[in-house]
């Protein structure tokens, strides 16, 4: 046992140091840090940045242009990437697509694709729910019938984080309606360009545009881009679901978030003396960082625990629900720590380009945003009731 | 030992009740939320001829109640209805500080102020103040002709539309101290007076409010030089009755809302609320609604009571309010799913003014200190 | 709305106030607020003190011997009798069977058993769980088969609280196995001296002895015992269950605790000063007061209220989940108040006339004690679990 | 970065494992704790040929370990064999403050205490000084032979067994003061020392210690005048480590006794673990047994870093231990239902162990303050 960097390990994080200072934009790390809206051309840049230098799709093999990394250092790097304001990389092609592609697609697909994802030329999102196949994904209704060369498709996805942006859209549908219904799901890669596809805007509940509906109306699919098998879509779904572990936990983000939320309690003040010597305050802002000093341990223990991969489902249940819950906790002080402050909202001083002073502290403009939109982390990407179901199954109840 | 309305209070319940239902649908309210002054003057006005904010005033005042009872009944009504009109900034807190420091001159202004014509907003809290009411570093300095305000009021709940602001300022003593602190009337146009409204996270509406040298006469002070805070603390006092009370109907539209989803929405073959453990954890919901009801009760009805009576049963109705607001609201986005994240879904804008409430007057962890603290003082 | 008692009401509490002062012997309550073990002999002695005065059957209705009080004199009876620290009177003859004799009970088990369990002739116990039938009490299988003019009564009860002191109890058993399997319950009432009954003790994990297991081999029970009609005993069962509510959120009791633990908390020190000023323990101590202080006015608003009757069962479920949960913390915080001295644990110590020195504080031998013995009023009289789930039907779900 | 144990570790933790499965079943536990000093002298002795007290001792001092994971791995199956003896208050106490400031002379108690013959206590904490480390009233005055020591020590872990105590007084400063703290070696019968020992409500064994001007010789004293703190609080830390890692073991047990249940109880027709609420519960059971264990590595790995970042590794494992230790033995028992209430069931005795590691050198407050306190130290 050693908590310790071993002497590679150290090289490694150093050399992604290195990198971070040499190679972010200083005004985009700014963006982050000030928790300001980000534009496609943002993400579009630091993806190219790591693209060249080949950073970018940390968890691939090396064969597909991936870095080969282990898991601790795909951690390192989504740490320090986190600690130096990098905004995070679009994950729908790079760590969902790939994953099922370098697994279960064709030879040619993957030639096609993974290069178009590593070079930007695609940019992916992911057609999974609808609006009645929420936590049930099996019960979607989204439906592709053969005809010739094409599968046909109709229905509707929703939840379509930054659709707005995408070209590519990769979908579970209903190839057949016989059997259990997990049983008759197919694996479609899907062109948006395609006619009869039109995607509706989702405005959260603070008013952001993250999500989308898309609509499918007799959208024809050539038949090539079925992944693996018809009617077992559901097996790398579910790979997918399991596979991705790395950062599931999202220690590095959280450290941020934490740090970020001490520098307000520095800040703020009761009766003239820093919040954060305040006695309750200081005791919730303890259990937080207990538990996340705790977490980052749990996550490396479990990442490189010999028998991760046969318990990965469980695993990446625990790291989300945990994960998410730091989060949810972290975002909530944070609201509190602003006291009144965390009532103004003007959606605009979170744009790039806004001049004017802002309404109270600086670093108050983005928290209560933050507050309600990471409601979502513990609904999205299967709720944490539907993990706590995948861990009790494991425990044997 | 009663716990029925009065008829009196049940008829008005009733009647902002049909109200609501009948004139003031989530969207209307939604559009006027992002209007300029992030709410409806002609909803006002028919708020005011429905005798709505006289019933924050008792007779003496113009009005016909002011009581605890009064102030809970409206508010869980107006919570109810996410009605986003500034009663709080105008009745409770800026009239509530006229009515019990002004000199009869100063009162005249409650009547323009029940019929509606006339608004206020209390500009008390500061840049670093937070929650606590006696902390005043504006100024007010006493001149040959009156007095000269200099200072910064932050987060002032509708600032950006009263037409008169009641500003409490600093005439001796230490930052923290709760002697010295005086409150004075202040058009609202008054030279030196900038006012920089914006909306809130919730649907409402307030203002940074910056005094540079306001000039006032003496007939701008309300009460004796210095000793306001008393009647601040009392006016806090019945505005987080109000927030308490608001945050009680706003928690049982969320915890309805959610059981009828719960009874239609399905996943995996059967409605939702098939599934155990939500079903537990909406009977906590239901637990906790109604002991944060109790509290609200016992902070109305201890209103007249002395001052630690008083106090601690306001600030254990708002740290209810603040704990148990918060659980209803995550809790009801949470099993709703995805669809309570939206705009469009009314779930939303409910859970946001719940929450946002803890932010006004004092959080959960605000009220256990002081609580606590009070708790010593009655020892 | 009113929150102030109206005069009568004051008037009333002071004649309890009255009575509890001349009556309630002090050696008594002083063993009661010390938290020592109470003997048969001290419950007896409460017991007759309070029949002397017609004041022991609070809930049943004056032509039975009752008192005829209402909800809210109930509940300062209560409150008062805690304050002054009389011991609880023992409930399974007075408060468990007893409506339940005077709603279905015969003519002749009124006039029987009702003036024997004022007078005190009578001890009852209750005859409910056995160890296959905890929370899903309708699975019983002790069995009761008709002989002639007896039923034949074999099986195993348990959990039978103080059934060492009884001479009567009260059981459910199966008389048929038809149907559901509420439906072929009986409702009986057995002399414990009856020939085939045995009492074991059951000690509970921190020492003490107050339930049992009652064996039944071939236990005869004249007919003439039966409640009501045959296999309709759960019917019986569940009026007793939800029409007990006066003082199921133990209001009065959970008062004198939180006084005991700031009494506590003023006494013991961190650094001199008392722990009551620390602020953690003070916020902790905060939120539980508030809690009680909600709790008083839930309890008297519900008991109440005019659709009280309709609702009783989730109403009872909310006292009594909210009433164990407060009753808990304040045994918790209580342990956590001690530090170190709460583990000491010298069971003679609870004993009248144990003359040693108390180890630490005089308020500390009981403490830990109660924390572990109480963990057991969320699980009996319908485990928390078993009420929410009340609670959730009453929702509609 | 590795967080697999090393192959020493390991067979120690089989070895322990297997001999407490072949020779400590609970009923023989609970005896021995109900004996005169509440643990077994005969197995006290095996422990020590088993090399287990040894392993608590680094090899300078006649052991082969002492490192943090020593103390954790050991602990951990301790705690899941629920033992009773001595290994805290002999080992890790009071020969962890000898080896840190004895002379040769005294050091040489330590083979006598590794081979098991030898007993040690702790005589440290005092009637009101809860879990302040540096509390301590009782005096010690220097004479021309040597030392005089006078006062109350409170809760001495097997105090009531030791044939030497440990014993701290202040020689030097106010009540709470670090600097002039001393520790000395005081064997238990020595005149003017009155030991009253007493069980545990968890099956331990402790002592109130009296002292009423004791006459030590100056080679009773430990290590410079005055200077025993930062001794006093890398025992503590390691002693935290060792209770955080008993309550891993404990934990373990619960849960495992818990599923166990959960599979088999049948209600309803059907085993209680298909209901999904207590589904749900069993799984944060899991998670948060999982972190409390991070948290424990984390205090074991970071033992030897400098003060705060060893001192708050520290407290968070005993604050989660505490946390976490609470909710396990908690939700076993209530899931468990009536058969967990029963000294017959072995989960209870577990349950009341790990409950009352919460009040051994620190509780969750406690650590939660001391952390945030030394998070500003660090600032």
């Amino acid at each position: 046992m050693d908590l310790n960097f071993s002497d590679d390990e150290l090289a490694f994080r150093d050399e992604v140091r290195a990198f971070l200072d040499k190679n972010l934009p200083a005004a985009l790390a700014a963006k982050v840090k000030g928790g300001k809206r980000l534009v496609k051309e943002d993400m579009d840049t630091w993806h190219a940045i790591l693209n060249r230098q080949g950073w970018l799709a940390e968890s691939w093999p090396v064969e597909f242009g991936g870095t080969g990394w282990n898991a601790v250092q795909q951690q390192i790097f989504e740490d320090e990437c986190c600690a130096a304001g990098a905004p995070r990389t679009v994950p729908f092609g790079l760590k969902m697509l790939a994953p099922v592609l370098i697994k279960y697609g064709s030879e040619e697909q993957k030639r096609t694709y993974l290069p178009r994802i590593l070079d930007g030329s695609d940019w992916w999102c992911q057609g999974y729910s609808e609006p009645g196949a929420g936590s049930d994904l099996a019960s979607l209704k989204t439906k592709a019938i053969r005809d010739g060369d094409h599968y046909v498709v109709n229905g509707q996805k929703t939840w379509t984080t930054l659709g707005q942006y995408a070209n590519k859209i990769f979908c579970l549908v209903r190839t057949s309606t016989e059997g259990k219904p997990q049983e008759g799901i197919s694996f479609l890669l899907i062109d948006m360009e395609t006619p009869g596809i039109t995607v509706r805007p989702i405005i959260l509940l603070e008013g952001t545009h993250e999500v989308n509906e898309v609509f499918f109306d007799d959208v024809r699919v050539p038949v090539a881009n079925l992944v693996g098998e018809e009617n077992r879509g559901w097996t790398y779904a579910k790979y997918l679901l399991t596979h991705e572990r790395t950062n599931i936990a999202n220690v590095g983000a959280n450290k941020v978030s934490l740090a970020h939320l001490k520098h307000i309690g520095q800040h703020q003040k009761i009766r003239g003396r820093p919040l954060i010597e305040d006695p309750l305050f200081a005791a919730r802002l303890a259990e937080i960082e207990m538990d996340l000093d705790a977490m980052a341990t749990t996550n490396l223990r479990l990442l490189s625990s010999p028998d991760s991969a046969a318990n990965a489902g469980p695993m990446s249940s625990m790291l989300k629900i945990k994960g998410t819950e730091i989060r949810q906790a972290l975002n909530d002080l944070t609201r509190r720590a602003l006291g009144p402050y965390a009532m103004p909202f003007v959606s605009e001083a979170l744009d790039t380009g806004y001049n004017e002073a802002p309404i109270g502290p600086d670093y108050a403009a983005p928290v209560s945003q933050e507050y309600f939109n990471n409601r979502k982390i513990s609904i999205y990407g299967g709720s944490n009731e539907i993990q706590r179901g995948i861990i009790s199954k494991m425990m044997g109840l | 030992m009663d716990f029925n309305h009065s008829d009196d209070r049940t008829m008005l319940k009733d009647m902002v009740s049909r109200f609501l239902a009948d004139n003031y649908p989530l969207a209307v309210r939604n559009r006027s939320a992002e209007s300029t002054e992030g709410f409806s003057r002609d909803i006002w006005q028919q708020f005011a001829e429905l005798g709505l904010i006289g019933a924050l005033f008792d007779e003496q005042h113009g009005g016909f109640g002011g009581a605890g009872f009064d102030i809970s009944v409206l508010f869980e009504a107006l919570g109810r209805g996410l009605v986003n009109e500034p009663f709080l900034a105008s009745a409770i807190l800026g009239g509530g500080l006229i009515a019990q420091l002004g000199n009869d001159v100063q009162k005249d202004i409650l009547t323009e102020v029940i019929s509606g014509k006339t608004l206020l907003a209390l500009a008390h809290g500061e840049p670093e103040s937070r929650f606590d009411p006696a902390q005043v570093t504006c100024r007010a300095s006493q001149t040959d002709s009156g007095w000269t305000i200099d200072g910064h009021k932050a987060v002032v709940l509708n600032g950006d539309s009263a037409d008169i602001l009641v500003v409490t300022a600093r005439v001796s003593g230490g930052d923290w101290d709760e002697d010295g602190i005086s409150a004075f009337l202040v058009p609202a146009g008054q030279s030196g007076v900038e006012i920089r409204g914006y909306p809130t996270i919730d649907g409402l509406h307030a203002a940074e409010i910056h005094l540079s040298s306001v000039e006032m006469g003496g007939d701008a002070l309300l009460g004796p030089i210095g000793k306001a805070f008393p009647a601040i603390e009392l006016a806090v006092a019945r505005a987080n009755i109000a927030l308490a009370s608001e945050a009680i109907g706003l928690m049982d539209v969320c915890r309805d809302m959610t059981l009828d989803y719960l009874q239609t929405r399905k996943q995996f073959g059967v409605p939702i609320g098939k599934f155990q453990a939500l079903q537990h954890r909406m009977a906590t919901v239901l637990m906790e609604i109604e002991q944060a009801r109790s509290a609200c009760i016992n902070a109305a009805g201890r209103l007249d009571l002395p001052r630690v009576q008083r106090e601690q049963a306001v600030s254990t109705a708002k740290a209810l309010a603040g704990r148990v607001g918060r659980l209803v609201a995550e809790e009801a986005i949470q099993m709703h799913g995805g669809i309570a994240m939206t705009w469009e879904f009314d779930l939303g804008h409910y859970a946001k003014r719940l929450i946002m409430i803890d932010n006004q007057f004092g959080d959960v962890d605000y009220h256990l200190a002081r609580f606590a603290e009070l708790s010593r003082t009655a020892a």
